[in-house]
């Protein structure tokens, strides 16, 4: 049953050092404030679970809060590479972390599976390619009817996931509209989940039928934060800030204008800040 | 040679991949040259074409070009989206996809393609983004389009990684791997258009672009490159494509460059 | 991509004798009137495929078009037993038919993996289930991470599915929203499909971007039959017509009753009849 | 013996098997008296139980009941409607439903269910619907309370097929199956409320009906029936719960009698 919290408390009581943690959204939605409000409580050991890992990634990873990378696109989307995650790969700074390197399509299945309660995903993925190889967690399960072999991989179980929504009502229903992503099953998949949320409103009686709505007792905290996606953005709220998403390029080239950075805006802000960062967007 | 004032390489390599696509195909589009691609193609001699991304948005008609594979506007144009677990399973893995597009860090001549990693796997020299969905594309999409620019860096005999399989070693290849799909049927750079050699399946240069020169798409190959006996000389953008172009691009460019957050 | 046809053509050019054919619908969308021409055709050896064949199954199997029947419950929705089904397991009448029974789990799996391009649905089922001794169809897939044994059955691939919708637009893409039960993948994992709908708009810019929408290019050919789905329901045009379903348990009862009652109401009708059919619903 | 003339057996079956629902359950409700009992479970005590019906109604609250698990007032009051597929993938098989109720044509002392023939699977005397969504509610839902009214052709010694899997043999059968559900843990018919002996497994009486013998129970059942020690009487219903249940069948019977079409 969702309970209605801070994200300080929200982060407090579902996030410990260790766990294997999601923060989900396809270019949209993307958790920011969250990810936030977790360097600023300093969690250790992490195991981070993304599709596409990008800024908040690179931003947990180069605060030390990462032990484990399972990703399968590590990319700034539409700028280039993701530079604090590979100066961890390539120079273990701030420390080393080890990666479980897919193909969308494997992360896509794994959350499916998680979310139905699976041990694996099946589907038709990898032939000749080298992941294979370097990956023992892909393996191959063979059709009792057509012989043909397939891809397994095994399914994603988070401790915690964490997303962005568009909104909750009073009861902690949650909706996600537009790209809706993995959210649904990256929620489902796991043990506890903390969804950030643009607004709350007091029921969803005008919805269609069909939408994509988390029912309040399949998430565990609801925490209204504005703008909680930037510079990612809100379908119906807020535009993607793509000129920040450049700006991450240079911040991130450079580990002391990286740490600065991250000082003046994560460590010293709250989770206030970001409905200031999405006016005019 | 005044010609090559008319347009830059980049522009014909676009409009190239643009020509390349019909009115009939499903594409599974990636952020860049292949976006700008397949949206001439649609505003030109495609109206049809149907658009995929793989953030869920299915038959898409955007009129600026997306920065990101989920930009808003993707979504807006639609016809629906979806999940993105059901794009790669109903839609991708699905075989409804006749042509997907690729780009490369590496390319070899058969097609295969590293994103991953420059050097060892497990001690890489430079840390790439990764395959993100170009492994399963690679082989559920029933072709395979490549768009890259010409350098020795990037067209390699020898590739660091597979992340994507194209022709494997030539020949049968793909066919003894189990996988029913083309795999890449055509190569388009900023130079020439290549094709697969029917039997050999090696990239083959099959149109050069106008005032490129064999020498000067030999420079910028890593490998020993094969020329077609019937070698043709790709026509120039139209004045119609090289518009369309450049003002998806100026739209583009005023839509995106505008808004900042505070 | 979709041609607008006629019901006669449509039937005519996507369905022939032994097909493997669905008519898919919860409850909600039955595509009655599509079946109905399927039976005034006189189709032959067809292998029906539905989670739950209810009275279009009856009438088909009654008028001897079924060879064989994939199903997971044969019932008069709220009523009872499907006479003419039992009549032909238990009497061969009018002709014997086989059987291939699954769970529903199994069922909607199977078109999942159908529309997945999958050989097979893999899932967690058929534990201490008598039905996995008597088919053949059901086998076990082990993960390959934790050694679980799973249940297996064949993806669902049929020759034909027919549907019924709320509406298609000038292009041909169709939505189908309320309970949308397994038609969507229904028709993915179909070789060539028909529609029939409700009504045609200009176009489809006010939907909500997450609705259940099948492009025009995964469709084969769309009719449009106002009341095609009666007694079944179509959400938003007209409610479930209760006393049809009570009165089929009288009608399928009797042989004679059942044959002069599809004479007048089948093959002597046509689609034409269904706006009537719905009228104060 | 007054007291009988105040409700039906069938009335009594319905509000037993509503109080046993708590308001943090999630249900996976079938047509007939599991409709009844959870709707009146939401109407009285558990106001925020959660009612999900397979054709994909996720936090249903119909003001009259369902005459098909389909019916349009599900969707129209449901949280969300979700697909079929889904609803077997994420939401069954995921493990999220508290408890899930079946019927039986026939069942056994352990719980084992058969609604699929009667008589030899291949040259069955009756066929039955079959299972349609019970062999895996029996299995995916933590746990499985049954409602049926008691007849000797209905509660016999040996069922004819496994539909479904109770308790199998008794004992820890479940467990060897590596079936991590409780299974049935209540079984609630027109005279009695039964639980399973936490040994053997085998279904016991646990309550009597008021105004029901043991005689009479032992004479509409095909096993020798196990008594509890603590035997209690079943409390009759309120009049709230009996209000409750009658306004809604009149509701029901109101909106489903009065359409027919043409």
């Amino acid at each position: 049953m969702a309970k209605f919290q801070s994200l300080q408390e929200a982060v407090a009581e579902n996030l410990r050092d260790g766990d294997t943690v999601a923060f989900e959204g396809f270019t949209h939605l993307i958790p920011h404030a969250a990810a936030h409000e977790v360097i600023r409580q300093g969690r250790k050991d992490l195991t981070l679970i993304r599709m596409t890992p990008d800024i908040i990634y690179d931003q947990l990873i180069g605060m030390g809060l990462a032990r484990k990378v399972i990703f399968s696109y590590a990319g700034n989307p539409g700028v280039g590479l993701l530079r604090r995650m590979r100066d961890a790969i390539e120079n273990n700074w701030p420390r080393a972390i080890e990666t479980e390197e897919h193909s969308h399509a494997a992360m896509a299945n794994a959350y499916e599976a998680g979310a139905a309660g699976l041990p694996c995903a099946v589907f038709r993925g990898y032939r000749g390619a080298g992941l294979k190889d370097v990956n023992p967690m892909i393996r191959s399960i063979t059709c009792p009817f057509t012989g043909e072999e397939l891809a397994a991989v095994p399914a994603h179980r988070p401790d915690v996931t964490f997303i962005h929504a568009q909104k909750a009502n009073r009861r902690g229903d949650v909706l996600v509209e537009g790209i809706v992503g993995v959210q649904k099953e990256a929620v489902l998949a796991s043990k506890r989940s903390v969804v950030t949320v643009e607004e709350i409103v007091e029921d969803f009686d005008d919805l269609h039928p069909n939408l994509c709505v988390l029912p309040h007792w399949t998430v565990t905290s609801v925490v209204q934060v504005p703008g909680g996606a930037h510079p990612s953005y809100t379908h119906g709220y807020y535009d993607r800030d793509n000129a920040a998403y450049l700006e991450w390029d240079k911040i991130s080239a450079d580990r002391d204008l990286f740490t600065a950075w991250m000082r003046e805006n994560v460590l010293e802000a709250g989770p206030d800040v970001f409905a200031a960062r999405v006016k005019g967007l | 040679m005044t010609y090559l004032s008319d347009f830059t390489p980049n522009e014909m390599m676009t409009i190239a991949a643009a020509r390349a696509l019909s009115n009939d195909d499903v594409c599974f589009v990636g952020i860049g040259a292949p976006s700008a691609a397949c949206n001439v193609a649609r505003l030109t001699h495609a109206p049809d074409i149907t658009l995929i991304y793989e953030s869920g948005t299915i038959g898409t008609a955007p009129d600026v070009l997306p920065l990101s594979i989920g930009d808003g506007v993707l979504c807006e144009t639609a016809v629906t989206t979806v999940s993105v677990p059901e794009m790669f399973r109903y839609w991708l893995q699905g075989g409804r996809i006749s042509i997907g597009f690729l780009g490369a860090a590496q390319l070899d001549r058969f097609g295969n393609i590293n994103t991953t990693v420059i050097g060892d796997y497990h001690k890489p020299q430079v840390r790439l983004p990764g395959g993100g969905g170009a492994p399963e594309i690679a082989t559920s999409c029933q072709e395979v389009f490549i768009t890259m620019k010409q350098t020795t860096r990037g067209m390699v005999d020898k590739i660091d990684f597979y992340t994507s399989f194209g022709h494997g070693e030539g020949g049968n290849h793909r066919e003894r791997l189990g996988i029913a799909t083309k795999g890449p049927t055509l190569l388009i750079t900023d130079l020439a258009i290549w094709k697969p050699d029917p039997e050999t399946k090696e990239f083959t240069v099959v149109s050069m672009h106008r005032g490129v020169t064999r020498d000067r798409i030999q420079d910028t190959c890593g490998w020993k490159v094969r020329f077609s006996d019937r070698l043709e000389e790709t026509p120039p953008p139209s004045e119609l494509e090289l518009t369309t172009l450049r003002d998806l691009q100026a739209r583009t460019e005023k839509a995106h460059g505008g808004k900042k957050g505070s």
